[in-house]
């Protein structure tokens, strides 16, 4: 998967990275949800080469089917209209209800949580999107032309397209967008790990509107990179004019259907009909994001009439809107995973059987009933199980105490002064003041109490991020792995990322999955040697116990009846887009029904 | 009155207080300055009571306050004794203390509520050391005969607390705290003024009877002019900070000098005589003592003002041949 | 009359009888249900662990044959707590299945022990500088006094969040946060009290006794400023308690571990509220019960000892 | 109007009080008749019903736990348990003890006359204000006009207790009732509150009870006077028959307490023992025999009615200057104490003490 | 006059101090450069970001020792310059947000001590008239109740009773909604909630106070010669009682000014109000020091404020003390 966006959503969150399943998450939280200071990885898209692809087979370890599985081979029910055969209207003010509110709308230099990236959407458009089977497609681009060796991309622009500002979308405005983003201390990270410097030809420019993209590896679905925050296209003009005045951050400029109106923080952004809309009609007059961070009532606000649509990844919400018939639901748990995540530089999990230990006294069951209520797909791995490259074999080890013990005995008979009480010590941190995520810990805690005893450290989410980023930490409750191709989530995995900053959280290096990733992002998508390379990445990923996964996010964008047409962005070339991709949705072709 | 002057202090040997131009001034904001007491001169001699009377605010607590150095005066002598008390340290003051006893106005006030009545009066040992013993010890056996003395109950008083008490008995436990120290001198301010008739009586009664017992020097301060001559040897007679008139007793009320005194009598209703209180009223007010009249204080209301007694404050001098002083220029006996 | 002089003296009575109408004052029947209340929960939060109450922390999921909601299908599956009240567990359980009655008891551990640390922090320190500043004054009451001012001039709550989210969440902390909001109070109603007390007579008196500053103040005043301060220190407690639930409200409080704020945020989002009202009104009534009786406790303290200008 | 007719008729009046330990009875049948004209003095210790008594008669007792029983009739009209309001600042006025608290801290004082003066006589604004400027006149208040817009705590105490008098004296009415009026005063303030206080009333032909502690008080400024003990009457007589011929031990023992400034200094003073009453549990009998030096087992037991002699009125079973009187005080002496175990000493004692230079 | 001079030197002194508490607190316990760079501020490594991190540090003097820092931080204050929000993008001025987030917080206080004396006044007076009845007592226990809910736990049971059950009022607000009005869609409306929170214990703590003072006035010498004097009840209740028995509500109500703070705080997090009161513990939990600061100045001020205007008030309402 491409960088994925991944967007936490509410809670803490926004940055991506962040977490956590926001079930139910409490109210909160989310108010600070945006607070900012997403690291930047978050999403980012990137664009990788394409190396050569190896497949290695994966191992493929038996594991039996349970119950688990066979919950998630049941598809996720979608209950959007069909509104292919009406007649699109003109007017009106769509009403969206955010989770949170974010602290600019610059993609360039902000690392976008899902309310920022659905904001965005509207605002600005991508070089490339991913359409209905998750393939890439142009989109401000007219075309890609991959080198042979898929290392360097040829990008030809559609003529004629101009931002909100009148600047002229081109060859420069492109240069521009990529020189900033890479030179972002935060976003650039995410970035500049698939490019050789800016110096030395990262990007070339053939004429004003063709440009050379020159990465580090084979990368088959580079232009996937640029179909999310990394592919948002923003004005030069307003970019130069926003690094001298940040507060122009608030006041996108993109080419996108819709253009910046107003914005007032934590109370309303509006946006505006782009008239001069490159790609067909907009239909409607503007359109309101309203960020309402309590869950219950952002969904009764719709309920009510009061919100048009809204985006939640409340599994309690879900189920209310769910209940009611007239309420669409687009509904998907494909992209991020919820699950703790431990760091392998420090002690005590820089040892494997600490952390196989924790795995195994991790009450996974009870965090699927009380904290997904049920609702999420349990997860084992980063894909579900609709996904072509879904392991079958790959089960999350997980509720098993009997097997802890004896680990724990053995590693503190090596490390006695980690441990106190013959229990390994511990701290688990996260981002909050979150209730759920209160909750969690103290469900964790239940399970592994017997064995470690367990700090808890509550971190406002900038130091939350600040932490994890420098390695400062035992186990964090973490969401991530939202890509729609699997090899845009490399960012998260590749020895390249661990440093001082390390968007490789664990700071796990491990040369030989590194080669694994870089053949399969180098293989082509429909390869199927591919699928075997990513059953064999789960199944090391599994056998590492870096992560242990709970359950897919399941995201919903939900709408009253008189919203139509939400899923029907097409390029002009006719390829319809997908509708959904983490947690935000596109409403270039949306109408008000009578 | 209102005058100054040290012509009726005494020589005798036997004098154990004497006070000396006693000047108490205390701030009142904006730079004014109040003149609570503004040079009053006497002696005590021992075994003597002096009374001390005037209206409301003329200074009588603030100089009994000043003779014990509570605060220290402004300005003026205040001998002991042989000891200058002014010139004091902390400590020095601190050791002359239970030489020099007060009792206050009010019963209840003037006795910690929280503490046993026993433990009140035996206070006074304890600090001084000879406290401490157990039943039956000297200072014990001390505290016992006097709160007996004062007509209380020993026992009683080791369970009860101030409140269980009345008034009167207040008193009584006020003058035992007073009386365990042994003390020279007593300065009762106003002791009996928040009694009702009949236990004021009491009280006086068993003052006059402590004083026999363990002779004592009294300084007496009330404005009932009734109750001062009643208990004093001498009377002294203030006006606003300033002293009127001093003298025996009889001498004093028989026949008053100052005007002052004279209206203060006349006011006085007695009961045995219908007409007691038919002279003239005082006229206006009483001047505020953050700025008193110049000359004699009492200028402004005596109805034998002169020009002089508006510029020039009036000496104290002695009239007939007995010991009977006063601060005036037209003094009404000579 | 000459009756008087004729007359036989009458001894006087040293028959010490109370003077009349001191009304008795008596604390009530209130006052008494409120202690008892008192005792009941702190005996409960105390003896916590050998009470037969069910782990607090414990998920006690139940089971049942239930309709997935969103796939349609019937499968054995956990019944999706909250639990409302039943035999099992009187006040229900929360959302994660734990026992709102154990949860409650022993928050009601941290919530006790938090008001109790802080107002006894506050008593300590306020207490001795307000009662040395009334009674020494000068340039020492002036500065007292003034921090004094300064702690009352910072809205409280604004504070505690300040030092809380500044320096850690540990339950050390958060009482003593709480104990320094209730220096100035506690501070001012001390050197009130004391100035009141010497300006009393029988401060003058001890001095003319003899009596040196530091038998004074503790012998003659401490006894005084004391017992109104026992009247705060119930109602301080109240305050504290509070706050404790405030700062947890905003989601302040100790990390690990629950008191009675946190357990009624857990429960306060609308949907909770809606659905499972008891999660949070479990601990509301208890928080509410406990503030009621230390309130009305020192409420009737206060009229009992007179003590006027308590406002906390 | 008439004189020496009666306004005032107080008959078995009754006032309790609700406490936790019983009924207070601050007033226990009392009975008076007060003469237009004529001035009342009520002396007492202090708790002995004095206020209560007269608070009761106005109806102004500000409690819900009171019990009044009994006949108050003023000028003809029954007015026991009726409400008395539109007697009150026009018919019957009050002047209270504490001057500090008695008058509306924030009110100017012209607002504190013109109320009344406007409600009773109907004024307008401007007439009460100079009506007020005459009435603080009367009372000897200086400069009245500016006075009117100062406010209480910038006078005085006795010039608030003239303010007071104004103020009661306002609606004109046909009686006063002045609660110790001058206890709070200084003596040279207390004589010209008290003359004043006479000289209005004979200038009004006003009747007025004039309640006090101090029987010098009453003595120069009443037509008659009643001393009360424990709620009740004690003994009742025009004020120079009482002085001339006291007949209550109680009147006696008062009077005998208080030092004078006739007499020698260190005369030695005779205090009346032992404590008030308690008046939920009163003692059965007289109310004075516990503190009473002539106290027999009659007075123990049987509680002394009113005795009207000529209009001389006391309860006593030995009234003072009687044989039987003489007779008790023997059989007292004789055995060292009263019928109530008061102490007595065995003879009369001269009172020259040693207190002089001892 | 003098003493209003003391009383406003006396009030800079406390804004003096309460800002340097908070600076120090801030300066000492936080860093505020992770809220303007994010993580890169504790990067040691790459020269670039170690130059980043010293231009931010120069830019907003963090290099500075930290009384160098208060003093300019107070310069500018003065000057109505109150610096950046650290944290938030592209760090606009923290005027944008005391501008958009102060309204609403006044608009809930100001009806919240509205509705407070609204119903402490005539519901005092009602206690006190008939003190001891069955009304007074019912009252008494009803005050004391509220005297001792927790704002947080009051809010939720308006919320739980009114909001949620009965469904009369809305639970929730909305910051673009129009204030006047009378709809769900009102903010007025919306408010009604959030502030009855707020003034219920407020309206609760003056009745006790107002019916005790106004008990103790009625007992006073001076009403009973209002009475003896022939003014009717009404008129004395009103006219002599009421004014001498505020003095207590009056001070309350500017320390209450102080603990609405506290409750706004509260208030405005379960109604989802974003106001100062949530600005606040949002820039604590960020470490944004200049938008803690201002806020803290700004509720500190108007506290202060409030409590010199009571004091104004007071010399109206008691001459005893007008200087
Ligand atoms: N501590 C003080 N500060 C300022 N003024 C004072 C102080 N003590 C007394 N005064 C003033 O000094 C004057 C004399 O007061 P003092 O108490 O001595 O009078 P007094 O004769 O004892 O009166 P009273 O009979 O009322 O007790 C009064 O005007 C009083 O207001
Ligand atoms: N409201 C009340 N409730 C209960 N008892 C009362 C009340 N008012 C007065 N009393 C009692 O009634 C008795 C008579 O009181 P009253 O005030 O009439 O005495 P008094 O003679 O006026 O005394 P003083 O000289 O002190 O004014 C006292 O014992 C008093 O305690
Ligand atoms: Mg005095
Ligand atoms: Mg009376």
């Amino acid at each position: 998967g491409g960088g994925s966006d991944d967007e936490s959503s509410s809670d803490a969150g926004d940055t991506s990275t962040e977490t956590t399943a926001d079930s139910g998450d409490g109210d909160m939280d989310d108010s600070d949800a945006d607070s900012d200071g997403d690291m930047a990885a978050d999403d980012m898209d990137d664009a990788d080469d394409m190396d050569d692809a190896d497949m290695d087979d994966a191992d493929m370890d038996d594991a039996d089917t349970d119950d688990m599985a066979e919950e998630e081979s049941d598809a996720i029910v979608t209950e959007i209209e069909d509104d292919s055969d009406l007649d699109p209207v003109f007017g009106g003010t769509l009403r969206f209800g955010l989770e949170a509110d974010v602290d600019g709308l610059n993609p360039l230099t902000s690392a976008l949580s899902a309310p920022g990236l659905t904001m965005g959407a509207a605002v600005f458009d991508t070089w490339a999107i991913w359409d209905e089977n998750d393939r890439w497609a142009p989109y401000l681009a007219e075309s890609f032309t991959p080198s042979d060796d898929f290392r360097s991309w040829t990008m030809k622009i559609r003529p004629g397209i101009e931002f909100h500002d009148g600047t002229p979308l081109n060859a420069e405005a492109v240069r521009i967008n990529f020189e900033t983003v890479i030179a972002d201390p935060l976003v650039g990270l995410a970035v500049a790990p698939f490019y050789p410097s800016v110096e030395d030809g990262a990007l070339e420019i053939i004429d004003d509107l063709t440009v050379v993209f020159n990465l580090l590896d084979s990368d088959t679905t580079f232009p996937g990179s640029l179909a999310g925050a990394l592919g948002m296209v923003a004005s030069p003009t307003w970019v130069a004019a926003a690094l001298e005045d940040p507060t122009l951050n608030q006041q996108p400029v993109g080419t996108g259907p819709f253009a910046y109106d107003s914005r007032s923080a934590d109370s309303v952004t509006r946006f505006v009909r782009n008239e001069n809309y490159w790609n067909g009609d907009v239909y409607l007059d503007a359109i309101e994001f309203v960020p309402v961070t309590d869950p219950d009532i952002r969904a009764s606000l719709l309920l009510e009439g009061d919100l048009n649509g809204l985006a939640t990844t409340n599994v309690a919400s879900i189920s209310t809107t769910a209940e009611d018939d007239s309420i669409q639901n687009l509904l998907d748990d494909s992209t991020e995973e919820s699950f703790t995540m431990l760091n392998s530089a420090t002690a005590p999990f820089d040892d494997i059987r600490a952390r196989q230990a924790l795995t195994f006294a991790t009450p996974r069951d009870n965090y699927n009933t009380l904290i997904g209520l049920g609702v999420n797909r349990p997860a084992d791995q980063m894909f579900t199980a609709d996904s072509a490259y879904y392991n079958p074999d790959v089960v999350q080890e997980a509720d098993m105490p009997e097997r802890s013990g004896e680990l724990v005995e053995s590693y503190c008979a090596d490390f006695p002064d980690n441990c106190a009480d013959g229990k390994i010590n511990m701290e688990l941190q996260w981002s909050g003041p979150s209730v759920v995520q209160t909750r969690i810990a103290e469900l964790l805690n239940e399970g592994w109490k017997e064995f470690f005893n367990v700090e808890f450290q509550e971190l406002p989410q900038d130091s939350h991020i600040q932490e994890t980023a420098f390695g400062l930490y035992n186990a964090v409750t973490w969401r991530q792995f939202g890509a729609v191709d699997p090899s845009k989530d490399n960012v998260w995995l590749l020895c390249r990322t661990v440093g001082g900053i390390s968007l490789n959280w664990p700071k796990y290096c491990d040369e030989e999955r590194d080669a694994l990733l870089l053949e399969a992002q180098a293989m082509d998508a429909d390869d199927p040697a591919r699928v075997a390379k990513y059953q064999e990445l789960s199944q090391m990923i599994n056998e590492d116990y870096l992560y242990i996964f709970f359950n897919h996010t399941l995201w919903s964008q939900s709408f009253g009846p008189e919203v139509r047409n939400v899923c029907a962005r097409t390029t002009p070339e006719g390829v319809v887009g997908r509708c959904q991709v983490n947690g935000r949705t596109f409403f270039h072709t949306a109408f008000l029904a009578e | 009155m209102a005058g100054s002057g040290t012509a009726h202090l005494r020589d005798k040997d036997d004098v154990i207080l004497r006070v000396q131009d006693l000047v108490m001034e205390f701030p009142a904001g904006k730079g004014q300055v109040v003149h609570a007491v503004s040079g009053i001169s006497f002696d005590i001699a021992e075994g003597e009571t002096l009374g001390l009377v005037g209206e409301s605010g003329c200074g009588k607590s603030t100089t009994a306050k000043a003779v014990i150095q509570l605060p220290i005066p402004t300005s003026g002598s205040v001998l002991f004794e042989e000891t200058e008390l002014t010139g004091l340290s902390k400590e020095e003051l601190r050791q002359t203390r239970p030489q020099l006893q007060m009792i206050f106005q009010d019963p209840i006030a003037s006795l910690n509520p929280r503490r046993r009545v026993f433990d009140i009066v035996s206070e006074g040992l304890e600090v001084w050391g000879s406290g401490g013993g157990g039943e039956g010890s000297f200072a014990e056996s001390r505290v016992e005969e006097i709160i007996r003395a004062v007509g209380l109950d020993p026992d009683q008083t080791r369970k009860r607390r101030p409140h269980e008490y009345s008034g009167g008995q207040c008193q009584r436990i006020s003058v035992a705290r007073a009386l365990v120290l042994d003390p020279k001198i007593i300065i009762c301010d106003e002791p009996v003024s928040a009694l009702d008739v009949s236990v004021q009586a009491q009280v006086l009664n068993m003052l006059e009877d402590m004083k026999a017992r363990y002779g004592l020097t009294l300084m007496f301060i009330s404005h009932d002019l009734s109750v001062v001559k009643n208990i004093s040897d001498r009377v002294a007679v203030m006006y606003l900070g300033k002293m009127c008139e001093i003298g025996d007793g009889d001498l004093l009320f028989a026949n008053p000098a100052h005007p002052y005194t004279k209206v203060l009598l006349a006011a006085v209703p007695d009961p045995e005589n219908q007409h007691a209180n038919d002279g003239e009223v005082l006229a206006g007010e009483l001047p505020s003592p953050i700025d008193p009249p110049t000359g004699c204080r009492f200028n402004t209301r005596c109805p034998h003002a002169q020009d002089i007694c508006r510029t020039t404050e009036p000496q104290i001098e002695q009239v007939g041949d007995g010991d009977h002083w006063v601060a005036c220029h037209f003094p009404l006996v000579s | 009359m000459t009756a008087a002089t004729a007359q036989p003296e009458l001894i006087a009575s040293d028959e010490d009888e109370l003077p009349n109408f001191v009304a008795k004052k008596k604390l009530g029947f209130g006052f008494w249900l409120a202690i008892t209340w008192l005792i009941v929960i702190i005996g409960a939060a105390v003896l916590a662990p050998v009470l037969p109450l069910k782990d607090p922390d414990q998920n006690f999921v139940q089971f049942e044959e239930k309709e997935n909601p969103i796939t349609g299908k019937l499968t054995e599956s956990p019944v999706q707590p909250p639990y409302s009240p039943s035999s099992t567990h009187i006040f229900g359980t929360d959302q994660d299945a734990r026992d709102m009655l154990s949860r409650t008891i022993y928050g009601a551990r941290v919530s006790l022990v938090v008001g109790f640390a802080a107002i006894a922090f506050g008593m300590i320190v306020g207490g001795t500088l307000g009662m040395i500043a009334g009674f020494i004054g000068g340039w020492f009451d002036r500065i007292v006094s003034f921090l004094f001012l300064c702690l009352l001039s910072f809205p409280a709550l604004v504070l505690a969040i300040l030092i809380t989210a500044l320096i850690d969440r540990s339950l050390f902390t958060i009482a003593l946060t709480l104990g320094i909001l209730a220096i100035a109070p506690v501070g001012r109603l001390a050197r009130a009290q004391t100035l009141v007390f010497a300006e009393r007579e029988f401060v003058t008196a001890a001095r003319t006794i003899g009596a040196k500053n530091s038998r004074i103040l503790i012998r003659e005043l401490l006894p005084n400023v004391l017992i109104p301060m026992s009247a705060l220190a119930l109602l301080g407690m109240a305050v504290s308690i509070v706050a404790e639930g405030s700062l947890a409200f905003l989601g302040l409080s100790i990390e690990k571990g629950s008191t009675w704020g946190k357990l009624i945020l857990t429960g306060s989002g609308i949907s909770d509220l809606d659905k499972a009202p008891w999660i949070a009104f479990t601990p509301i009534i208890f928080l509410f019960l406990t503030v009621v009786a230390l309130n009305f406790a020192g409420d009737r303290l206060r009229d009992y000892f007179d003590v006027r200008e308590i406002t906390v | 109007m008439a004189v020496n007719t009666p306004l005032l008729e107080v008959e078995n009046f009754n006032v309790g009080f609700k406490t936790e330990r019983g009924l207070a009875k601050a007033v226990d049948g009392v009975s008076f008749v007060l003469n237009r004209g004529e001035t009342l003095g009520i002396v007492g210790e202090s708790g002995s019903g004095k206020s209560v008594l007269n608070r009761g008669i106005m109806g102004l007792i500000a409690s819900s736990r009171v019990v009044e029983t009994g006949s108050v009739i003023f000028d003809g009209v029954q007015l026991a348990n009726q409400d008395r309001q539109d007697l009150w600042g026009k018919r019957i006025s009050m002047i209270f003890q504490d001057p500090m608290t008695s008058l509306n801290p924030v009110m100017k004082i012209g607002k504190q006359i013109n109320e009344p003066i406007r409600k009773h006589l109907g004024f307008s604004k401007s007439q009460a204000t100079e009506r007020a400027i005459e009435l603080l006149t009367s009372v000897g208040i200086p400069e009245p006009a500016r006075r009117i817009s100062q406010y209480p705590h910038e006078m005085s105490g006795g010039m608030r207790q003239r303010v007071m008098i104004a103020i009661a004296m306002s609606g004109e009415p046909e009686m006063m009732v002045a609660d110790e009026p001058t206890t709070a005063l200084d003596v040279t303030v207390q004589k010209y509150i008290l003359d004043l206080l006479r000289q209005v009333q004979l200038d009004r032909g006003m009747a007025m009870t004039l309640i006090t502690h101090d029987l010098g008080v009453a003595r120069g400024r009443t037509d008659q006077i009643m001393v009360m003990y424990g709620g009740r009457i004690m003994e009742h007589a025009e004020t120079e028959a009482l002085f001339a011929n006291m007949r209550h031990p109680y009147t006696e023992a008062l009077l005998a307490s208080i030092p004078r400034l006739a007499h020698a200094k260190h005369t030695r003073l005779s205090p009346i023992p032992g404590a008030p009453p308690d008046i939920v549990e009163p003692p059965p009998g007289c109310r004075f025999a516990p503190r009473c030096r002539y106290a027999q087992q009659q007075c123990i037991t049987e509680s002394p009615a009113v005795i009207d002699d000529n209009g001389h009125r006391y309860a006593c079973f030995y009234p003072v200057g009687t044989d039987e009187n003489a007779e008790a005080l023997a059989t007292n002496q004789a055995r060292g104490e009263t019928a109530t175990g008061l102490k007595i000493g065995p003879a009369p004692s001269k009172t020259d003490n040693d207190g002089e230079n001892g | 006059m003098k003493y209003w001079l003391q009383r406003l030197g006396m009030m800079i002194a406390l804004l003096i101090a309460v800002s340097m508490l908070t600076f120090g607190a801030m300066s000492f316990l936080g860093d505020p450069l992770f809220n303007i760079l994010g993580p890169i501020a504790g990067d040691t490594e790459n020269p670039e970001n170690v130059a980043k991190v010293q231009a931010a540090k120069e830019q907003y003097y963090l290099d500075k020792p930290v009384p160098e820092r208060y003093v300019r931080w107070a310069g500018d204050f003065i000057t109505g310059d109150f610096g950046v929000q650290f944290s938030t993008d592209g760090q606009p001025p923290v005027s944008d947000l005391v501008k958009e987030r102060l309204p609403r917080t006044i608009q809930l206080t100001v009806m919240a001590q509205i509705l407070a004396l609204g119903i402490a006044i005539p519901w005092g007076v009602l206690s006190a008239s008939r003190a001891n009845s069955l009304t007074d007592r019912a009252s008494t226990m009803t005050a004391f109740g509220f005297v001792s809910l927790p704002q947080f736990a009051l809010g939720i049971i308006l919320l739980y009773v009114f909001g949620i059950k009965l469904d009369l009022l809305p639970d929730t607000y909305n910051a673009t909604d129009p204030f006047w009005g009378f709809t769900h869609g009102h903010r007025l409306i919306q408010l009604i909630l959030p502030a009855f929170t707020l003034a219920l214990p407020a309206a609760s703590t003056y009745q006790r106070l107002l019916r005790t003072d106004l008990i103790t006035t009625l007992q006073e010498d001076f009403v009973l010669m209002a009475r003896a004097k022939g003014m009717s009840r009404r008129k004395v209740l009103f006219g002599h009682a009421l004014r001498p028995s505020m003095f207590s509500v009056l001070t309350v109500f500017g320390i209450t000014a102080g603990a609405l703070i506290g409750g706004a705080l509260i208030v405005e997090t379960i109604f989802r109000i974003p106001g100062v009161g949530l600005a606040i513990v949002e820039a604590i939990l960020r470490e944004d020091f200049p938008v803690v600061l201002a806020l803290v100045m700004i509720v500190t001020t108007a506290f202060l404020v409030l409590n010199v205007l009571v004091d104004l008030l007071y010399s109206v309402l008691d001459p005893r003390v007008r200087r």
